[in-house]
């Protein structure tokens, strides 16, 4: 079994962190596990993004031409990875930022209003958090305890903060798992 | 010590502290810039020094005079400048001083990109610089074998006075993994005191001189000599590589070294499921080259397959290995484009198929 | 018994130097080994022989010694400091190899403030390889790769290396002495002691540019060379000290070169 | 009393000492050592003077100087 | 022109003035001296300009700016320069430009000795610099074919977009041997307008950009196939070799190249005295190297013997061109040593005897 | 009909750089283009671009270009002038492309007196590899290999490399300015003006050391960069002529960096 | 009379222009440009002296500036 | 046919000027020929030496290990390269520097005085041409008109010169021919 996600944002919406934690929350689960940022000249455009891969075996390529899921934040994000998705995958879109209709039918589309949901909870920042709640409710790639557990660890200096984030996560990781049924 | 996400460029670095390396001379190139960067602020933690030296041509000499003393050290750079160290490399192994240099490829020539390439391959295996010499050039495909690879790589060059080279792409050096590092590491090699390097010369002993220049051609020819012995020395020794699938039975066998034999790893997954059946050799050890171990497995295939990110260079190592027993394939990308599995797998359908050409000197 | 008062400093070796007849490359040896010897730090010193006339250099000291590639010497130094720097650390190079292919590397090396010596000997041409033209070759001066004498309009002025480091803002000790005659020479040797000094404390880099003869390249007898080198070297390249680590962030203006002796020709 | 010892073999003929001698007592031999060289010799010895100059002028090494008693330095050296 | 008794330093630097080339930026190094020296007096000569770099890295980045204004330029230096000029060789291949390095070698590794040697094969033909490349490297063996050679060099710059090098060694450069220069030499190759030159961009044509920068990886991949495409017709058109005694009957097949082929030559003639049967393949061009021509002639042999001033490295490509074919052998010598006439002679008996060593890749 | 009075000059390309917002690069390529302009060079000029956050100017300048290897600008620059003395060269170079790696090149390409200007952008830092310690980055200044600031007891000082290259005895064009601040900037313009002139007049080599600001990698915005620069930079950096080719041999002290305007910031 | 126009879409937001104006007549829009940054405008356009001190400043040849009739420029540039 | 030759002696006795002419006259009268100085660390000692190599076809190695002949014009050359002649081959000593007795029985050993002939013929710089003359006397390797020729050539600003060496080249010559005999 292997999951694999792209995660693409602005520059400031933490999407490699939340990779970084995806893959941390999987390594602790005693998966095989890669992170992999997009680096070179389009680097101080702004965007970013990273690919993750969660494996029960030895980890093959770190790079994925075509994932099983994209995680898009904002829509340069959707208009660079879209196409990319393996068809049967994943497409998780962030609506607060993305107005356009994704072109895919052979994928499974989820729209979470990360932004709004995260000024809801009143931790405008968690936007991020929202979104990998959601990709773990669709996918289950690593389990939510595991991930909650990472987050009291990365953010212990600062219980608010962690409270915050859970309740982000949670929130997202609800809406992941609606979303699939 | 319990496993951590890092950074390639970081594990490389926390792996030579760890191999007791105190000692870091280099020039910022991306996409290496993070092990100066982390050995700037790690050295002086456990008491060593880092220089960042006003370019390489000036490092791969600093490291010259740090190697002398019998100190452990270390350089990185990228592509372009491990070009302008190719007259210091050439000294350095000339000198038999012990050095690790980390080359974290980017794709050329000149200025090229900073993508991830594995062009250099000729210019680490078959010598940059003027001479007869070799380095040892090992090529890790995963973070963890980066750690491992470069604590080996100082025994490896304090046991042989030979500089090693670390030979890993972009994705190396950026890619994050877990990684592991032994508490009491054993050396990988017995280790003697090096009673060569110059040190101040106490008492009455000799002076000790670190030196690459023989005037008298007859001298020097024993010393070349000497020098051509180690290398076959390693050649006997060091060869490292594995095999992946080679236990079974297959039509193709890939070779591949680095990141993009991980790619070829996932492609020769997708392929058995397609029912087609391939192994790979992925040599480790790029000098020594595991000709032995590719020639012995290319005996079940009915055709090779090399791939690489280059126009084509490991690829003349397989022919040699090969001697002409089995046609020899190739798929390349270049300029920083990455070979996907996919493509890989599509390649290999076309070596079977008949509809790929082999690749020979004409 | 008589006493010996003069005689081969223990940190030379018991050799016939490589060295033209007349060349003042083994007088300078001579000073560097008797300053090592004087401060008692022969067991502890490593030298860097250049590329060069002294590429041999190794062969005569009778201490530890790197062999640098062509003006890295600096850099090699660097390395060996850095690695040990309970070690005394002298580089020993000529004018084509420091102030031409060397420039980055002394410069930086200067700059950083490796506690290291610099002995930079300036003959104004290319010894070993046969008499081309140095970045300190003087105007007009033929040499074989400006066969009718330097042009400064094509290939610009001398550089005058002691100069330009000492405009570095880093602590250091330049100074620039001469051994075309004996009590220049008696002066070239404390400049050489107090180089060797400030790295034996750790204070700061130094370095003694000391101008040099070249008999062969010059195709002069070696009296002569001396006499040229007063002559035509001396006004461009004035001696003295022109950077002390307490001293003056600025260079100070040379001190004129003469010191108090008369001139044996 | 300042004896100067010019060791022939190791002398290269340079003549730069005999230049630096202001007591002009030093000299070309006319013969050749075995590095082919006419080497240089001390011709007057009672009249050196025990200045240095010479030793310190050799690029060579090939001169070295004993002294007898005691002696005063006009400069250190 | 009559014939005139020439140094190969000479008439290196002759030959590139009669090829129109007006700039040389170059720095000394024995044993190569002589062709600044000649050019420092003999291009004001033909008001051309001459310029004592500070470096070879330094040259090497002159050249680059004095081709990319479409002048005919040049540079010569020997093994550890030619080292120091690795980046900046990659940059001219890079960005295409049309220059013409000389290599006149030294022993090696490191500052090695001043003698003559040919350990830099790999060095100039599999690339010292990052990233792949390719120079086009012509090996002369006498003093007149280095003046043609060197002519012909400037042309196939030219036409190539494309450095060439000239890959001698100490006794090509020292060497004094009749030479002649025709008048009214035809370029080897066809020569168009340098349209692509930086020179100020008159009126509305677009700018002209000497470059080797390719952010974007397709962009450069593109950049890289061209570059591979180009090399590949070199390939094909520019194979230069010659036959000796391949006309005839024989046993052993001799593969060598430069001055080291002219003692082989005799060997050759001593061994037929002897009634021992061998010819020789010399390759002139060593990229590209003649592969068909050693495997044809070949086959009339019963071993191949590869002699070269170094511990082997040409013996690669013989070994490619092979596949396996033949037996292939070695014999070099190092560090400056010459190989004699009857050293080759005694092995070439020693390879037919059956008392010398395959060598292969273990 | 309304008059332009200030737009994009004609040797600059119609197009957006890749530059940081408010990063002063893209300032001084104006004044460039602005005096290629005003003297009529654009047909014949050719630059030298580096390697650093400069290394597309390619595509920024309307004039034909090369792009060096990191810090051979003057070199490269070199080999374009004397193929082509006909043609105005001008490298553009970032502080560690040329005192850095590129010092040798610099320092002999001024002493050999080539004919060509170089542009030399002091920020301080590396940008375009992220923000690494330059030759000239501040004491106490934090970068990515100097996480604890600049220690200038194991790095050395900041190199003031217009001082430095005015020291040479070969005549030349030295001069200072920065463009942090717009009355500055008018200053910078003029001794770019200056410095293109003498070329265009074929009587020296020319180099304008210019300030300027790096707010990415100095983790400041843009306007809070200038006024860092103006704190930090200034008083170390004086701004002034130190060296014309008429002028005195030796560096003239520097004029004290302050231009008869007001400073808006 | 003065004219000063900022192309919004060269604009990178870096409110130097803005820091620049003597007379303060400078902001940056609410909104943001095609390259998402927010851009810098001109508040008040009467009051602007000329000075092309923010078209110096600015370091993406936004500025432009255009005069109806004849000015007087305080400093050469 | 084919003559080979070092020439070996201090570094102001002219022997690189005697090879170089002899490869000239080789030239001039249609042979092929190459001249080779040694050059190296032993440069500056105070020797010098050159090959030269005079044939009918191709020249092949321009490196004797072997040489046809030797002109020893000092000791030090005489014990470089006494034992490398070949079986057969001659062995020219300039007697007057040379006072040992060479110690090959299988090579054709020939004295000249050379340095005493040119001061007889009031021309001291003029050895080398005796040795040159001897050289040619005893192997015809060019002629000796053409070496005449060349004398004219070379020294034709000179004309004393060219007659004091002339002169010094046809003693040479004759004592070549006769100790042939
Ligand atoms: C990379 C490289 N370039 C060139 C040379 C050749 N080379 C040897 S010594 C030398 C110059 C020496 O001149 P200098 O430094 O003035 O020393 P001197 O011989 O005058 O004492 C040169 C150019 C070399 N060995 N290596
Ligand atoms: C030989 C080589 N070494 C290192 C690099 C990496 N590199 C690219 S730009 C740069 C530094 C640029 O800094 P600077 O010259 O100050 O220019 P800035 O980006 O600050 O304008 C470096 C080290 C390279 N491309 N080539
Ligand atoms: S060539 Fe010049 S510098 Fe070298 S040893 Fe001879 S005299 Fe001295
Ligand atoms: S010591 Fe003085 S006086 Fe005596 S020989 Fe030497 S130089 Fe002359
Ligand atoms: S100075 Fe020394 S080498 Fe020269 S002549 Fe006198 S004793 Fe001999
Ligand atoms: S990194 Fe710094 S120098 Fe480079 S463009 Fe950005 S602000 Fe300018
Ligand atoms: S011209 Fe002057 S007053 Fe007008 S907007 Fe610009 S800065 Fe302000
Ligand atoms: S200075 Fe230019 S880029 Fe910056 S805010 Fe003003 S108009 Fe925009
Ligand atoms: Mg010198
Ligand atoms: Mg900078």
């Amino acid at each position: 079994m292997q999951n694999d996600v792209i995660m693409a944002g602005f520059g400031g919406q933490g999407v490699l962190l939340i990779g970084k934690m995806l893959a941390y929350a999987g390594m602790h689960q005693g998966k095989e596990v890669s992170w992999l940022p997009s680096y070179g000249p389009e680097m101080r455009g702004g965007t970013a993004n990273c690919t993750v891969v969660i494996s029960d075996r030895t980890v093959g390529s770190p790079v994925i031409q075509c994932p099983r899921a994209v995680v898009a934040m904002n829509l340069p994000s959707l208009e660079k990875f879209e196409s990319s998705i393996k068809p049967g995958g994943l497409l998780l879109i962030n609506s607060s930022l993305i107005a356009k209709e994704p072109g895919r039918t052979d994928v499974k589309v989820l729209k979470v209003p990360a932004n709004d949901i995260a000024n809801d909870l009143h931790n405008p920042k968690g936007a991020n958090m929202v979104a990998l709640g959601a990709y773990l409710g669709a996918t289950h790639a690593v389990a939510l305890e595991e991930m909650e557990a990472l987050v009291r660890e990365t953010f212990a200096s600062k219980p608010k903060v962690v409270e915050a984030n859970i309740a982000a996560l949670r929130r997202g990781y609800e809406l992941g798992e609606e979303g699939m049924k | 010590m319990a496993k951590k996400l890092m950074k390639g460029s970081e594990a490389i670095g926390e792996a030579a502290v760890r191999a007791n390396c105190k000692l870091f001379f280099g020039y910022p190139i991306t996409p290496q810039n993070e092990i100066p960067e982390y050995m700037s602020h790690r050295l002086p933690q456990v008491g060593g020094t880092f220089v960042q030296a006003e370019s390489e041509v000036a490092a791969s000499n600093m490291i010259y005079g740090a190697a002398g003393t019998g100190e452990r050290v270390f350089t990185s750079s990228s592509s372009p400048g491990i070009s302008l160290m190719a007259e210091g490399i050439s000294y350095l192994a000339g000198s038999e001083l012990p050095v690790v240099l980390v080359n974290i490829m980017r794709a050329g020539p000149g200025l090229g990109g900073i993508l991830p390439s594995q062009a250099d391959y000729f210019q680490a295996t078959k010598g940059g610089g003027h001479g007869d010499y070799r380095l040892l050039v090992l090529a890790p495909w995963s973070v963890q074998e980066a750690a491992d690879l470069v604590q080996d790589a100082f025994d490896l060059a304090d046991f042989y006075r030979n500089p090693v080279m670390i030979l890993g792409d972009g994705l190396i050096g950026q890619m994050m993994e877990p990684v592991e590092f032994k508490e009491n590491r054993v050396p990988c090699k017995p280790l003697k005191p090096k009673d060569w390097a110059a040190t101040g010369c106490k008492g009455d002993r000799p002076t000790n001189i670190i030196n690459s220049l023989f005037l008298d051609p007859q001298v020097l020819e024993y010393h070349n000599q000497k020098l051509k012995a180690k290398y076959d020395t390693m050649s006997r020794d060091e060869v490292r590589f594995t095999e992946y699938g080679t236990g079974d039975d297959y039509d193709l066998l890939i070779v591949a070294y680095g990141t993009v034999a991980r790619v070829c790893s996932t492609a020769i997954e997708d392929l058995r499921e397609d029912g087609i059946k391939a192994a790979m050799v992925r040599p480790i050890s790029l000098f020594p080259f595991p000709y032995e171990a590719v020639r012995r497995a290319a005996k079940k295939a009915k055709a090779v397959l090399v791939v690489e990110l280059s126009c084509g260079q490991m690829i003349e190592d397989v022919q040699l290995a090969l001697e002409g027993s089995r046609p020899v394939h190739f798929y390349g990308r270049q300029g920083g484009m990455l070979a996907s599995p996919e493509e890989v797998a599509q390649k290999a359908k076309e070596v079977l198929a008949g509809t790929s050409q082999e690749v020979r000197h004409a | 018994m008589p006493e010996t008062v003069f005689s081969r400093p223990e940190a030379l070796q018991q050799v016939t130097t490589h060295y033209c007849p007349g060349c003042t490359h083994g007088v300078i040896h001579r000073l560097v080994g008797e300053v090592v010897d004087e401060l008692g730090l022969r067991e502890r010193t490593v030298g860097i022989a250049p590329v060069g006339c002294s590429v041999l250099a190794y062969n005569y000291f009778a201490t530890d010694f790197h062999e640098a590639s062509h003006g890295r010497a600096p850099a090699v130094a660097t390395g060996v400091k850095r690695a040990r720097p309970d070690l005394i650390v002298f580089a020993y190079q000529g004018d084509g190899d420091l102030a031409s292919i060397g420039m980055a590397e002394i410069m930086h090396c200067a700059n950083r403030g490796e506690k290291v010596t610099v002995v930079f000997v300036n003959n104004a041409i290319y010894g070993m390889t046969g008499g081309q033209m140095a970045p300190t070759t003087m105007p007009g001066q033929i040499a074989t790769t400006c066969p009718l004498g330097r042009d400064v309009s094509l290939a610009g002025w001398p550089i005058r290396m002691a100069e330009l480091i000492s405009t570095l803002r880093t602590p250091a000790f330049v100074a620039r002495a001469s051994v075309h005659a004996p009590l220049y020479t008696v002066n070239a040797k404390a400049m050489l002691k107090r180089a060797f000094q400030y790295q034996v404390e750790g204070t700061c880099f130094s370095i003694v540019e000391i101008l040099s003869t070249c008999p062969t390249n010059w195709g002069l007898p070696p009296a002569e060379a001396t006499a040229w080198l007063e002559d035509n070297m001396l006004p461009y390249y004035p001696l003295g000290v022109f950077k002390t680590p307490g001293g003056e962030d600025r260079a100070p203006l040379p001190l004129g070169g003469r010191i108090g002796a008369s001139h044996a020709k | 009393m300042p004896q100067i010892v010019i060791d022939r073999d190791q002398c290269k003929g340079c003549e730069l000492c005999v230049h630096a001698c202001p007591q002009k007592i030093l000299g070309m031999a006319k013969e050749i050592n075995a590095k082919g060289y006419f080497f240089a010799r001390v011709e007057e010895q009672k009249r050196c003077i025990g200045c240095r100059l010479c030793c310190i002028t050799c690029p060579d090494l090939a001169i070295e100087m004993h002294v007898h008693g005691t002696m005063v330095h006009y400069f250190a050296y």
